[in-house]
């Protein structure tokens, strides 16, 4: 894990972003942006609470067979399950491992406890830990403070969280280094072609993790004009500014969701539940639903129009506000 | 009328509900501690708003969650945040009034592990880890834990300290400064326990009907203190199990 | 300026914060507010960046003839300059004292170099220094890092700002403590009777001060129904849990702006410009703006309706979007 | 045709938008240095983006701001976000290349006085101070003062340090570590100045055309270094003017 804030290395990535910057077009297929960005042995970060998940993106990392990265995922869910199981993965950095309201992630179990495909190095944080490393790497700071820690072993097991005296003289406090991931997936409802990205609903930690990350691609339901993002700019989390690509992923966080697009695909959470617990079952589920095919297209069509009508919420629209026009 | 039947779930459900009396920002998550939630809503705590580690105060849902970042909370809400801010302008400030936790294994201090059962280095048993619970437990101004008695669960000494509780009881929380007032009680499917003694150590206080003391501490991995006097837990009403199971949980999912 | 995790004090804090929670109505006049929460020798901050400032509030301060005021503000502007000549301030934290694109504040100039109406302390900071207070402050953090101030004289101007050793070996780092004030104020577009408060536009620094704060007052151009903040979560910035008065203050930030709603009078800034270059003329105006009329209502009548409707800007509306449903 | 005639703000205004050449982000205030953006908006950087330290991205005013937080600003930008997440996402993460900025004195190694006139304790003149200034010097990749060449303002020894530049020259800036390039451009009234040798001191590169050294000299209150080379500024084109007069100024606010 790199620090930003040691001068070069921060004169090489915002010259980097300058470039970002000035791309006028950013759209890309999920193919081409994981080819470009996501390098065997790099540090990947597809985030999202629960929801906003790309599994597009890493079910194409599983296909371009990438080896040795370091994954990093508040929670893991399903697709760093199935990554994991992929081989794809040396490291994971997390804060809490489960299958969302269900229950054990089986294949991170069987890397951490038998080395199943192979072994898994575990750098782990609470939430509010890992969201401050994010949040320290976005801002440049050399650390984030937070009260947490303090009478917990997380401290002893993880010796980048260390306690400090509080230059206030009011006690101890724990803080944590910054986290700048070399790239960062994101998915959200809508963006422009330069990758100006709106997002509403859980916001996450997409904001901070974006702008702690030296590569970024963002995946949307939509791709929008750039007036659309114009007409509303505090919703604009994500600026195209710091991103490098942008890929139009309908349905591409299925089977978690995204707010006021589709539902969670609950079924498919209880039947990993099942099926993962079996790397043998995990093999073949990959065969056919990575490997055999050729991109999240054709995933898609595998499943069919109709399943996705089924997870389509009733709309509820939120109320329109008045910016004014000042001229 | 005959005593009404009920499940052991629905009595857990009744019981942290009546806990909850009054409270207005309560810190949950999904399962049984949401419904004892809602349920405290039609009771005892009208005024009540929920906060969630995804980012979401005053969530309003139209079902039964599927998870702590379920959609169904956003629609809705009065507040939804960052996690950020979630964490840090909610929890940290110290506006959250009660947490509802829970964990694999905890100790008579109320220290909770939800970690690794074993050595970290080499675990039997990888859990999930810590999540918000690390912070919850420090933050939160009281904290009740909901949890079934079990004696693998209730444990003379954690594999690990996941979340702080009393930690080496008496005041060596306060000593060490956490901002949280720390565990208060135990809400389990036999019994109530609570940490109301100048040493801060778990004590039984309540047993439901039917349970005996040394049903508890069957289920228990040291020797159980006993508080001055150990009430019997009225059992649910007929109006909390119609709402338990007509307005609260329709489809049984957590009973 | 009380630091707030100091345990006690912080259960004060927090269980006065779930009495806020409890009283469903808290509906206010500006008089009623000011006459509850800001009294003699309190720290009160009235914010808002250039926009959303309430005017209404300061002048009702005065009108009370509060004495003693620690008054905190990043940008003080007009409101502060008239409070200040006003004499209800004993000491002024800031990071920038001037009229937004005119020029000087000659009030506070004459307090600062003159004392007149009184001696005038000054506690200073940068931006991004005073933004950090409030943001330690709402979040109970013992301090808010930041890399400004090395190499600047203000370091030495106020010892309230240290340079510590990054634990992680980067250097040296500045940081600042906590701020807590007694009582903000903060205007904005709508809040609902329990002080669930939208904002849109510059959203500046009013969530951190809200949650910094003890008390907190939102003084709004509408009251809304409690359905229209629900229905559209993602722009509440400020919940009812920490809000103590809500003050219906239609124009209550003239002749400052509230985006979507009015421009800034920018005559009456130019026309301070030259009038507050004598303190005899302040006291003047004073006199008959704010001492002369009982309210903010009676303020409104003596500029007549269309002086406001000059003001009003065009309809430019954000489009809606869709949280979904689901149920 | 004839020369075309124009005011030292326009050729201040066009000089500063030439030096803009191919910017993408530049962090900027009001007045002249905004004038001069959207000059080069026209001309030499069509990708410009504005960022405003009132928490706005890629404004689109439809009208010359009043100021740094006018609302024309808000209407039709990119992003607007908080004052927080302006000053630690965008200036403090590197992201702003070039910083615009200003000041009551400047010395010779570009550092910034906008706090006092006087003694800090007991001031013949308190000035706005700061604002974000500290950290715009701080953090911007590259850093361009516009200031009119007065003697009063380019002084020996500054009042008081609020902004730093290259602090006391050569790599004291590096040594203390301030992320930032640091000043590298001083636009005037009469010339261009840069500090473009090993000791970062400000040295005259550029006179404008009619001026001599000995004008600028006269109005430095040191012994003022020259390049090897010291060029003349071409005066504003006609384009220059016409853009100025018709299109980024046409009410003459900043002339």
């Amino acid at each position: 894990m790199e620090l930003l804030f040691s001068a070069p290395c921060w004169r090489d990535y915002t010259l980097d972003a300058m470039n970002k910057a000035a791309k006028d077009n950013k759209l890309s297929s999920m193919r081409e942006a994981i080819a470009a960005y996501v390098v065997d042995d790099c540090s990947v970060c597809i985030e999202g609470f629960t929801g906003f998940i790309s599994f597009a993106a890493g079910h194409e990392i599983i296909r371009q067979r990438r080896r040795g990265l370091t994954l990093i995922r508040m929670t893991p869910d399903l697709i760093y399950d199935q990554m994991i199981a992929a081989g794809t993965a040396r490291k994971l950095i997390f804060s809490y491992t489960g299958n969302p309201g269900v229950g054990s992630l089986y294949c991170i179990r069987r890397a951490v406890e038998k080395a199943l495909p192979c072994p898994l190095e575990l750098e782990e944080y609470s939430h509010y830990g890992l969201v401050g490393r994010y949040a320290a790497g976005a801002t440049r700071s050399p650390f984030f403070a937070l009260r947490s820690y303090v009478g917990s072993d997380m401290l002893a097991a993880n010796p980048l969280i260390k306690l400090i005296d509080d230059p206030y003289g009011t006690g101890k406090i724990a803080v944590v280094p910054p986290l700048n991931p070399d790239v960062a997936i994101l998915h959200a409802q809508r963006a422009d072609r330069q990758g100006n990205t709106q997002l509403w609903g859980l916001l996450g930690m997409q904001k901070e993790v974006a702008f702690a990350s030296k590569h970024v691609i963002v995946a949307v339901e939509e791709i929008v004009d750039e007036s659309v993002i114009r007409a509303d700019p505090n919703r604009t989390l994500i600026p195209g500014l710091i991103v490098d690509a942008v890929v139009h992923s309908p349905y591409g966080a299925h089977p978690s969701y995204v707010q006021g697009y589709y539902d969670r695909d609950n079924e498919s959470y209880l039947a990993w539940d099942k099926l993962s617990q079996e790397h043998a079952a995990v093999i073949a589920w990959l065969d056919e639903w990575v490997y055999g095919i050729e991109n999240h297209a054709a995933y898609l069509r595998k499943l069919g129009q109709e399943h996705f009508d089924k997870l389509k919420p009733e709309p509820l629209l939120a109320p329109s506000v008045d910016y004014g026009r000042y001229r | 009328m005959s005593e009404p039947t009920y499940t052991e779930s629905e009595m857990m459900i009744a019981v942290a509900a009546r806990m909850l009396e009054g409270a207005r920002t309560v810190f949950v998550g999904v399962g049984l501690p949401n419904i004892a939630c809602n349920l405290a809503r039609y009771t005892v705590a009208p005024d009540m708003e929920l906060i969630y580690e995804s980012g979401v105060y005053g969530a309003r849902p139209e079902r039964l969650p599927l998870s702590i970042g379920d959609p169904t909370l956003v629609s809705g809400a009065i507040s939804v945040v960052s996690m950020a801010d979630l964490f840090g302008l909610y929890l940290q400030r110290g506006l959250v009034e009660i947490a509802l936790l829970g964990g694999a294994q905890i100790d008579r201090y109320g220290n909770l592990n939800s970690t690794v059962i074993g050595a970290y280095a080499k675990p039997k048993t990888r859990l999930p880890g810590s999540g918000g619970a690390c912070e919850i437990a420090t933050n939160a101004q009281r904290t009740f834990m909901i949890m079934r008695l079990k004696r693998r669960a209730f444990v003379d000494k954690l594999d690990f300290i996941t979340s702080p509780g009393h930690l080496t009881g008496g005041d060596s929380r306060a000593r060490l400064g956490l901002p949280g007032g720390g565990p208060e009680l135990v809400i389990t499917d036999k019994a109530i326990l609570n940490f109301a003694n100048p040493e801060r150590e778990m004590q039984l206080t309540a047993v439901y009907p039917g349970v005996t003391r040394e049903d508890v501490q069957a289920e228990v991995g040291w020797p159980l203190r006993l508080a001055e006097t150990i009430q019997e837990t009225a059992a649910p009403t007929a109006e909390e199990l119609r709402l338990i199971r007509e307005e609260v949980d329709p489809h049984a999912m957590y009973r």
